[in-house]
């Protein structure tokens, strides 16, 4: 690469940071506040209809965001790892009076399904507004947003760090699974022997990730981690534009409207 | 001005059974590459640590004499004032990433964030650093996906960008390969001539031989062996405490030893080049 | 018993290819340095050597049995494998329990487990730290203490993934005893490093790598004569070779004892 | 503000404990994947956060556990549900550290019985008024056969979940305790906790005059 690939990269950091989506670009707060207001619209309601229609829009909005394939097939996993097992447990097992579907000593009941649909679309409206959120956010951003609303960077350190953690964990657990292998452990068979082999991966992998903190401290610190100062930011986040705005007051009046509309029983 | 003055400093890590250093006197001037050398758990690293103030603000123990860093004694110093003061760049390439950030170019910045430099005037410094170090080809990589050697640039980069004064580095290629070592030792050159003083622990003699202006010698604890770098590499007690010399040093004392001693002691493969073709000249001259 | 690689290939599941068409032979007792550039194919060679990865074409035979007939567990009781990290092997809270883990894993009698702990113990010097925690040691002897864990076994074959590293004088001298020991007991040793002293100090046998391929397997001193294979697997002749050839004293030496024969 | 009491709050616990958290989370999810690749059948996921909170403190052992939570809830949000058992996990552990149990095996096997009591029973405490005892994951279909053979939801959850938390929890003490016993003195040394582990206060332990005068 060349210098002026450099400082078109340079360059690129002194722009406000845009990932080239209108949604994707809406300020990490603004976002946690509408989507969090979607989230009570289905909440409030006493149907499964309104929780069926917010999931269906939060799919709209991943799609929007250009991050639709990817949410559709997480979201579905999610439908069918908990969703589907939320519905049929309270299908099968509720009580009610309008047998259905006689099971020997179960049945599945009217009730039963209706408290089915109702518990499991509501579960499901916070499954899939969580889920939106960090499909469409990502964590740094996240983290920024905090930092500039007084988070201090080490907690923003600690959370991102521990994504890197996990990642930096695994890669050295198949090292070191690879190592005692050649040593000798033997990690296939059945299962006592790969028991076995459990302590010997695991070991290794925990304690050099132990002893490098003292290495890690020292190198941040030599980074000046422990300035007391003011930090500042190379990455330009934008400041909360006036969509934003609007959309956290617009939010705020919507989940406001659907706590009372659902207190007073209108959907 | 002095960088580091060691009166009479020993120290004993915290339930460690043994010092760690021991009646240490040492000076060292500002603006010069000192590098240290001995055999391991001499107390190469122990001397490190103290001269960055790692030890004790970080690591407990037993801290005894005078240690006096740019003027002021070590217990003085606030230990975030220290650490901008002085640079410090270790061994392991992989425990130097922070692994908080997406790009190198970010990874460089961080810590120019803590000290709260302003946007464009960091911008600029990591530029600059990005040129001096030639990692223009991977700025916008993932620095948690980078080869040791890279990492390793990294690291050094992201001091650099600091600019602090003093710059303390410990073994800092003994995870690389050959081409990589000789790299950063040219790294560790350039940041010499551009006013920085340096103190550098390593093991590759030979290279410390081409690039130190002093060599500090370290045998159980204590300093043994202290001067300029000709000096101490070219002394007959120079091998006696485990450093193996330079290749063209041992060659240069088999020949005296051979009975066709050299006019000089060479101790960087240029002058074992010319002291040589001097003697081939003069002995084709003779025929 | 040798190991064999006939037209060994290895290719990633990614395919991306690290290594094509290799023949190698390592016979008993022999020492061979495998050198080269970071990718060339080292560390890929010498992990198909004990089962670390199989081949995706050709075989390797060890003792004349294919290695995919086997675990690497059961491979490496033949070839071990001593990991260029210490720590990725070590686990134990003190020495003793780390030598003595895999003995005691194949419940060995008491006689045998002994007999071969001792034996580790001494070629690697590390007989005053057994009771000490290994990651309280100072990493070149962390070094040792893994290489001890490997020797326990009865392994005839040994692979050391950069030895040399962070080593001191002291540290190299009770490594080219351990070779020279392992040597006399009829136990072969393959080496990966960059450190082309070492080398020339302890290896006759050396083989080039580069691009994946094996470019020269022969003689140290044909592999250093050859300004093109040195070239291309980017090594470095040592010092002293190097002075000799530049002031035109020799093509062939190679140790500071064969530059101080040819200085008038 | 929220900056300076966090810096304060991680202050007191030492330089290194900031630097323990993280590990401690990714020690939380790759026990489970080492399990996982070893083809073993338990689910080992709360390592991390009882090995900070023994070595560490109560506090820093809850955060591991809070954030480890609030990581698994990005793919799976109803787990988030649960999140106070890890923080009490992380908690007790650190009270346990704090009095010696992970000192010796046998204590460290005893604290099976509280740890599992909290899994077990606030887990299926948690399954009843959270999820009205029909709550996702491996007990879930334990928990429907029981009802379907006439057992009470209630009793069902407990009666599923307390056994498979003393089958997990079991490894997962020993592993903290092995790996105390592995961890190097010069790291002991700076953790919160570790004299507990250390035996004998060290004299040359203290900290550095200095220090102590010049934080702010």
């Amino acid at each position: 690469m060349t210098n002026n690939a450099v400082a078109a990269v340079a360059d690129r950091y002194r722009q406000p940071m845009t990932l080239g989506n209108a949604v994707l670009d809406i300020h990490p707060i603004a976002m946690v506040a509408g989507i969090t207001a979607l989230i009570v619209v289905g909440l409030a309601s006493a149907g499964w209809i309104v929780p069926l229609a917010v999931s269906a829009l939060f799919v709209g909005i991943a799609y929007l965001a250009g991050r639709g394939p990817s949410y559709l097939v997480t979201i579905l996993k999610l439908w069918i790892a908990v969703g589907l097992i939320l519905f049929a447990l309270r299908a099968l097992l509720v009580k009610g009076e309008t047998v259905l579907v006689p099971l020997g000593p179960i049945a599945i009941t009217r009730e039963g399904i209706e408290n089915g649909l109702r518990f499991t679309t509501a579960v499901m409206v916070i499954c899939g507004g969580v889920t939106l959120f960090f499909a469409i956010v990502s964590m740094r951003r996240l983290m920024l947003a905090l930092e500039r609303i007084g988070v201090s960077p080490r907690v923003s350190y600690v959370i991102l760090a521990s994504f890197q953690a996990i990642t930096d964990l695994g890669a050295t657990a198949r090292v070191v699974l690879d190592a005692q292998k050649a040593r000798g452990i033997e990690t296939e068979g059945n299962v006592f022997v790969r028991a076995r082999a459990f302590f010997p991966v695991l070991a290794p992998v925990f304690l050099t990730a132990m002893t490098a903190t003292e290495e890690r401290a020292i190198a941040l610190d030599a980074r000046a981690f422990n300035n007391p100062g003011r930090h500042t930011s190379l990455l330009n986040l934008k400041p909360l534009t006036a969509v934003d705005t609007v959309l956290v007051v617009l939010s705020l009046v919507v989940a406001a409207a659907a706590v009372t509309g659902g207190i007073l029983g209108w959907f | 001005m002095v960088l580091a003055a060691l009166t009479g400093v020993g120290f004993t890590y915290a339930y460690a059974e043994q010092p760690a250093l021991v009646g240490i006197d040492l000076q060292l001037e500002e603006g010069r590459l000192h590098g240290v050398v001995g055999l391991n758990s001499s107390g190469k690293t122990t001397l490190c640590s103290l001269i960055r103030g790692v030890i004790p603000h970080f690591h407990h123990g037993d801290l005894t004499g005078e240690v006096v860093i740019l003027g002021r004694p070590l217990l003085d110093w606030d230990p975030a004032e220290l650490s901008r003061t002085i640079g410090c760049v270790f061994d392991n390439p992989f425990t130097q990433i922070s692994g908080i950030r997406e790009t190198v170019f970010e990874e460089i910045a961080i810590g120019l964030e803590n000290l709260g430099v302003p946007r464009d005037e960091m911008i600029e410094r990591v530029e600059s650093v990005v040129e001096q170090l030639g990692i223009e080809a991977i700025v916008e990589k993932n620095p948690n996906e980078l080869s040791g050697g890279q990492r390793q640039k990294v690291a050094f980069a992201s001091i650099i960008a600091m600019d602090a004064p003093v710059v303390v580095i410990d073994e800092p290629t003994s995870q690389l390969d050959p081409e990589a070592s000789e790299a950063v030792f040219e790294i560790i050159e350039g940041l010499k001539h551009r006013g920085k003083s340096i103190v550098l622990a390593e093991h590759k003699i030979d290279l410390l031989a081409q690039y130190a202006d002093t060599i500090t010698v370290m045998n159980e604890g204590t300093v043994v062996m202290h001067g300029p770098t000709r000096d101490v590499v070219g002394s007959d007690e120079f091998g006696a405490y485990g450093v193996v010399p330079p290749e063209v040093t041992e060659l240069g004392r088999r020949l005296a030893a051979a009975g066709k001693p050299l006019d000089r002691l060479p101790i960087k493969r240029a002058e074992a080049f010319d002291e040589i073709s001097v003697r081939i000249g003069r002995s084709t001259h003779a025929h | 018993m040798p190991i064999e690689l006939n037209g060994v290939g290895f290719t990633y599941p990614d395919g991306s290819r690290a290594i094509g068409g290799v023949d190698l032979r390592v016979d008993d007792g022999e020492r061979l340095a495998i050198v080269g550039q970071n990718g060339a194919g080292k560390t890929t060679t010498v992990k198909l050597m004990n089962r670390l990865l199989l081949p995706t074409e050709g075989e390797v035979l060890v003792n004349g049995a294919s290695t995919a007939k086997r675990t690497t567990a059961q491979v490496a009781r033949d070839v071990g494998y001593v990991f260029q990290n210490p720590d990725d092997q070590l686990f134990a809270a003190d020495v003793r329990s780390e030598i003595e883990y895999l003995p005691k894993y194949l419940k060995w009698p008491d006689e045998k487990r002994e007999e071969r702990c001792a034996r580790a113990i001494e070629l690697t010097g590390i007989g005053d730290h057994l009771d000490t925690n290994p990651k309280d040691l100072p990493s070149a002897i962390r070094k040792f203490v893994a290489i001890a864990a490997i020797l326990v076994s009865e392994c005839r074959y040994v692979i050391l993934d950069e030895p040399t590293a962070g080593l001191d004088s002291r540290g190299l001298a009770l490594l080219h005893g351990m070779l020279d020991r392992l040597g006399d007991e009829g136990v072969a040793v393959i080496t990966i490093t960059h450190d082309m002293r070492f080398v020339i100090d302890a290896f006759r046998r050396v083989v080039a790598m580069a691009d994946g391929a094996v470019i020269a397997d022969g003689d140290r001193r044909d592999v250093f004569l050859d300004d093109d294979i040195l070239r291309r697997s980017r090594i470095r002749r040592p010092d002293a070779a190097q002075l000799a050839r530049d002031l035109n004293l020799s093509r062939r030496a190679l140790t500071v004892d064969d530059v101080v024969e040819l200085v008038p | 503000m929220a900056s300076s009491r966090f810096a304060t709050f991680m202050r007191g616990y030492g330089r290194l404990t900031i630097f323990m958290i993280p590990i401690g989370i990714a020690i939380n999810f790759v026990g489970g994947q080492i399990a996982l690749l070893l083809k073993l059948p338990v689910y080992l996921d709360s390592i991390g956060t009882i090995l900070v909170g023994a070595t560490c403190g109560g506090l820093p052992g809850a955060l591991v556990g809070l954030i480890s939570n609030g990581i698994n809830s990005i793919t799976s949000p109803p787990t988030f549900a649960f999140a106070i058992l890890n923080v009490a996990f992380g908690l007790l552990a650190g009270y346990f550290g704090r009095i010696g149990v992970f000192r010796t095996w046998w204590k460290t096997l005893l604290s099976v019985l509280p740890f599992a009591f909290i899994g077990g029973f606030c887990g299926a405490l948690i399954t009843i008024w959270v999820f009205d005892g029909l709550a996702v994951g491996g007990g879930a279909i334990v928990v429907g056969a029981l009802t379907a053979m006439g057992m009470d939801l209630n009793t069902a959850n407990f009666a599923a979940q307390l056994p498979m938390d003393v089958l997990d929890k079991v490894p997962t003490v020993l592993i903290v305790y092995a790996i105390i016993k592995g961890i190097p003195k010069r790291l002991l040394v700076k953790l919160p906790l570790g004299r507990v582990y250390l035996g004998q206060p060290n004299p040359r332990a203290k900290k550095p005059v200095a220090t102590t005068a010049t934080q702010p």
